[in-house]
């Protein structure tokens, strides 16, 4: 697969060329350790969202996170928390990794009413207000101009407004807008990042690229697919390609381009190498790659790299491995346990009524005549607001 | 910079909602609407740059975005003036990319701000279709009432003269059939300036169509500030012979026949309906109950159309007052023709209403 | 490679057309269908590629393009053995490009080609409204006749099983307003193979409408080649006391209500429509004219509905034979939500056609 | 205006750099004067159809050529007969270059029966089938995926049916597909270029970069815009910068492109620069340029240069300038005679039957009940068929 060979160093950020000051030597262990257990609940969600889709708790398309956990963690771990995101449908990783609960996320996919979207959106359509995350979107690529638009008013904010459009301080912020390497061929991506580039908006596109759209190999879809970062350079905007599989070099490739991008209010581009491993949605044979391919990168599977540098060459105070064999168990343990307990809040949450809410949350100021059929209602308010 | 920091308009009241920090405003719809009658006489295109400056300078959460309104004034000189008074930041022109920046718009509106985007012709929102009809409409219900999507999409709609297929859409036909925008079609300088006001309140999503062919269309329009509600249909001329429904330019033609009608003692209804989403049935089976007829006038191509949908709900709602099936008058059902003569025949006019409205009275 | 070239279909004629050099294959429709009954049982989705499979075999000017149609054997597995068959020239897997790929598929078909373009759903052609709504069904008129546009569109289309408010459009409620194209609807193996075929050697753009719902959906398919004439329903159900009018995957839901309601005595006339453009009117007429009721079943949203569009027929061609005013039945007028029990109560059903037609009749 | 200061030095085909073989060398005088006579009936007929606009003789949107007349025949006499093209709405200048009668141009602007399209398209949809040309287009850059097609189905004519549609023999062909300097930024365009780069399909996109899409200076909408050939770099195309200005450079350079392309079967990009005289439409201020800005690209006029060219340095076997004065003004008259002829045999065209055309051309197999107004039928034959 032609996108795993491309070199990440050939576009090395400064941060990572003067090894002295690496972003990553600035963070605590514990925060570290943090990632992992995110990283792990990630993995545990993703393999129990699995099983609830054979038990048919689970409907419609469901696209699995397993093996691009880094990915979230690593850009999401970058940013402030009142930094906008939004992504496509595989979201579930971001989700959580933005600080959506189990039970939200999995209510969700049971379409009840504690879902964060009240069963209305789906796997899909991942939104989470209070976290800012602006959602999971389902049609290819018409998420770029949404993160577009987010990171345009969030400059707005500051060069216009002068506040916060809720009345706050106004700052600097930057968007994440998430794209799969199959989205690199939408028109919608193309006019964003034009406009990014001409009005400098403060967007990062990260393209996850795994490899594959669906069933197409990135090559067999997508020129110019060993260096991507030429699809940048078409727009002026900074382009980088990033190696996805271990979160701390991630990161600190990430986070400078992160702090960049804020400080100069500027765009730019990442083509971020992951892998996804299990297939593109629950209804998925992969006769398009092979057994060996998908074990060659679960030998490079983040979640044991950063484990297994925690628990070796990354060391706390004492000299000692930053965490123990047993905390590491212990991390397993508890991340099952919240999994676990999460979806048992899920499955308590009722299903919606329908009378109460098939015709509410079609507008905020509903008025008389709007259909032939009945009036639109206000229905439940959102659990996350 | 909450609707709560920027000033309210006069006598509106502030509405709250989980999914708009800070709430929105209502206008005070009872207080009755200023005459039309009047000598500040003022184009169409000038009445909407009144409208969006006397709300741009309200909030400043309000910008304009779209091909050629800022240094060029407008396509069609709606936004002349407003670059000078606003700023770069605030008027802002765009490459030809809708999808893009309709979709930019998406993401600013989901944020906090307040979008009016212009397309020089709602016949290019084709390119645009999946962003202002599978998000534009549908965020609120996606997120579970997390981010509702408050942008007024504006620009001409319908044939301008002589501009060919591709140049000469109403887009009504084919986006009113998706729930979750306020569609609003004006037909006059008086209305659009009231409407288009309360579309930039609105806090949900409104396609707002205007017309090349009225842009320079002048009338009485008042200083005062005022808001004309949805749904509300106005009426340009009344009698008891026959109802006749339209929205939008043809509404002209309509008036037209209903003059020509009365000469021979047709006393038609005409009823204005300004929005099309919302509907004004209530206007429309008031009318029918007195004239037990109706003729439907409608710009755009006939099948599955806006004028199917009120023949529809007219008989839905009012089948047993009718002592004549509904009549509806369309454009032709052909692809919109370039030469003069075509597309002459292909839009509605007086005379096909006239027509339609003896065959309805059987005089 | 003209259409005399490459062999005619069984018993067609040859149409001469100044855009289209070679002429183009007229079938014999006078030729009666081969019988329903029988026992060569296979998917609706076999049936697909059996039509496409056949006349590929005839016209190497026909290919197939979209995504994961040739390597994955397409998303919906209908295409599979096809890339084998034919050969990777012929059956192309395309990058998520939809508005590229539609427009490339414009471009060859003037050039002189016969494109069919999958769609992996109908709910992504909206990033390609502008190629098939604006170059498709009017390149014929623009050109003043000089090039017709003979692509056929194909994918599924409508609510599939909770894929939520973007994945879940009824296009054919936009679509169909727009003059120029040919819209087919079938709901069933043998229908969607006699139609796709008619739709391929048609030289006229068609819009091709399957269900991800029906795709297994299993029949006895004839061994032999046969083409379903457009505009010509297919009546399931035979009865006098009502005509329920359908089409696509709801035509299933309108035939266990019109045996339940057998049950008790009620008998409906059930017309599968199988094309809305052309709309056999015909058909309907001849039937209400027995019945005197009708009710429309629609799986897309009301408002200017193909449901309204027939209503409106009905109203303006059966007036009086009419004792009930006509009763639609669409999904409700919401985005589609995901949730099970909100899906199941948005889509049209057996008790919902039930009641309408209960109404009807008034018992 | 950034464009007009670009280098067309910077990316030379190998053509132009080995002197000794020029493509226009082997090109006979009269073949350049025919070229020269092409460029001034575009420029009188556009002189005409300003007049007649004012007339109110034609309606809708007309948005005339001059100036730039060197792109559409410098690039059209690169190409055979039968190599497929399509344009935008400025089209005018490539259905007179590709052999379009002033007549059947006129006519379709005039709403008659003798246009090209039988007036229904008008300026904007000019169409010609005996010439290749598969119209003018009125949406901004949808006409680039349909020479992308055009390309496409060359290309399979001779790799799939081993004969041409027709029945003939198949050839190799490329497709030009010109657009604006505007479109650069639909999508469309982005979708189609990754189309050509990943199936190697021989279409030219021709960016006629008068450096204004309407009022806007193109470095105010497109990114990029210094060095346009990066737009190409993204999907692995060959781009080319070419100066627009003197037809005979201009084919120097895009002749060996087109052979470059027809023989390799690839596609290729062109920054074409030139410049547009008149407003953008027949209603434009122009406040976005200066008097003094078209006055300097007026002393760069295509056909002044041509003209002096051929009247001066380029030699004829007897040693003299193959354009006599004389031969020259004769050229001018012919042109004026030939366009009033053209347009007069135009205003005898019949208006169509609204009861014969308005229903017609709308299906090549109409059918009962399509619509419930009437039904379709078969109107006039088209006069160019
Ligand atoms: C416009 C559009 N076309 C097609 C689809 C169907 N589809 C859903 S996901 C997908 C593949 C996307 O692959 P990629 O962008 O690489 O993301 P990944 O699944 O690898 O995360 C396709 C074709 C869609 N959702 N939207
Ligand atoms: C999709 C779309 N958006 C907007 C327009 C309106 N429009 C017509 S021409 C034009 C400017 C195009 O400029 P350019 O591409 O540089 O071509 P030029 O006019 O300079 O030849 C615009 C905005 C359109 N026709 N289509
Ligand atoms: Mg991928
Ligand atoms: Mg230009």
């Amino acid at each position: 697969m032609s996108h795993a060979t491309a070199e990440p160093d050939t576009s090395m950020t400064q941060a990572t060329q003067n090894q002295n000051q690496l972003a990553s030597q600035k963070l605590p262990g514990d925060t570290l350790i943090q990632w992992l257990r995110d990283m792990l609940l990630i993995r545990e969600f993703e393999n129990r969202c699995a099983q609830a889709y054979q038990q048919a708790k689970i409907g419609g398309f469901c696209h699995l996170y397993t093996g691009q956990e880094a990915v979230a963690v690593g850009t999401i771990q970058s940013l402030n928390h009142d930094d906008p995101i939004v992504t496509a449908y595989r979201d579930h990783g971001h989700a959580l990794a933005r600080g959506m609960s189990v039970e939200a996320c999995m209510a969700e996919m049971f379409g009840r009413l504690n879902g964060c979207a009240k069963g209305k959106g789906g796997s899909m359509h991942m939104f989470d207000k209070p976290n800012w995350l602006f959602g999971g979107h389902g049609i290819v690529g018409a998420q770029t101009p949404l993160g577009t638009g987010l990171a345009f008013a969030a400059r707005y904010e500051w060069e216009v407004l002068n506040q916060s459009v809720t009345g706050g301080e106004a700052k600097k912020k930057v968007s994440l807008a998430y794209l799969g390497d199959g989205a690199l061929n939408q028109g919608a991506l193309h006019e964003c990042m034009n406009l990014a580039g001409l009005w400098d908006i403060p967007v990062i596109y990260v393209v996850e690229n795994n490899g594959y759209s669906m069933g197409t190999a990135i090559g067999r879809g997508t020129t110019m697919a060993d260096d991507l970062t030429k699809k940048a350079d078409a727009y002026g905007i900074r382009g980088e390609i990033i190696d996805g599989f271990d979160v701390i070099d991630l990161y600190n490739e990430f986070k400078p381009l992160v702090d960049w991008c804020r400080e100069n209010q500027k765009p730019a581009f990442v083509d971020l190498k992951t892998y996804r491993y299990l297939g593109h949605s629950m209804s998925d044979p992969q006769k398009y790659r092979t057994k060996d391919e998908v074990e060659q990168f679960k030998g490079k599977d983040s979640i044991d790299r950063l484990a297994s540098r925690l628990m070796g060459e990354i060391k706390g105070e004492n000299g000692q491995p930053v965490l123990s064999e047993d905390r590491f168990k212990e991390l397993q343990a508890e991340v099952r346990e919240q999994v676990k307990t999460g979806i048992e809040a899920a499955e308590a949450g009722e299903m919606s009524e329908v009378d109460a809410e098939l015709y509410s949350d079609v507008f905020i100021n509903p008025l008389p005549n709007m259909s032939p059929i009945r009036d639109y209602t206000h229905g439940a308010k959102n659990p996350l607001l | 910079m909450t609707t709560a920091t920027a000033p309210l308009p006069p006598g509106a009241t502030l509405v709250e909602h989980p999914a708009l920090p800070g709430g929105y405003a209502v206008p005070d719809f009872d207080k009755p609407l200023p005459s039309r009658e009047g000598d500040r006489i003022i184009q169409f295109r000038e009445a909407l740059r009144e409208a969006m400056s006397e709300e741009m300078r309200r909030d400043k959460r309000i910008f304009l975005m779209g091909e050629e309104v800022a240094q060029y004034s407008g396509a069609y000189k709606v936004s002349q003036g407003m670059l000078e008074e606003f700023g770069a930041k605030r008027i802002i022109d765009s490459p030809i990319s809708e999808n893009g920046f309709a979709g930019l718009a998406v993401g600013a509106a989901m944020y906090g701000l307040r979008p009016i985007i212009e397309f020089m012709s709602w016949s290019f929102s084709l390119v645009a279709a999946d962003q202002i009809l599978n998000n534009v409409p549908k965020m609120l219900y996606m997120s579970g009432g997390q981010w509702g999507c408050p942008v007024v999409f504006r620009g001409n709609d319908g044939a301008g003269g002589q501009l060919g297929s591709t140049h000469s859409w109403c887009v009504e036909g084919l986006y009113a059939n998706v729930p979750g925008v306020k569609i609003v079609i004006p037909s006059n300088p008086y209305d659009a300036k009231g409407l288009l006001k309360t579309a930039i309140v609105d806090p949900d999503p409104v396609f707002f169509l205007e017309s090349e062919r009225m842009l320079g269309d002048k009338a009485h329009v008042p200083e005062e500030e005022y808001y004309i509600p949805f749904g509300k249909a106005w009426k340009p001329r009344q009698g008891d012979d026959c109802t006749v429904v339209s929205w939008g330019r043809p509404v002209h033609f309509a008036v037209e026949a209903a003059d020509a009608l009365k000469e021979d003692g047709i006393n038609v209804d005409v009823l204005d309906m300004r929005t099309i989403r919302p509907l004004d049935m209530d206007s429309i089976l008031e009318s029918i109950k007195r004239t037990n007829r109706i003729v439907i006038v409608d710009q755009s191509w006939p099948f599955a159309s806006i004028a199917s949908e009120v023949v529809t709900q007219v008989i839905e709602r009012g089948f047993d007052w009718l002592d004549h099936q509904p009549i509806r008058v369309n454009t032709d059902d052909v692809p919109t023709p370039y030469a003069k003569n075509l597309e002459a025949h292909y839009l509605p006019n007086k005379d096909k209403i006239v027509a339609a409205v003896r065959r309805a009275v059987g005089r």
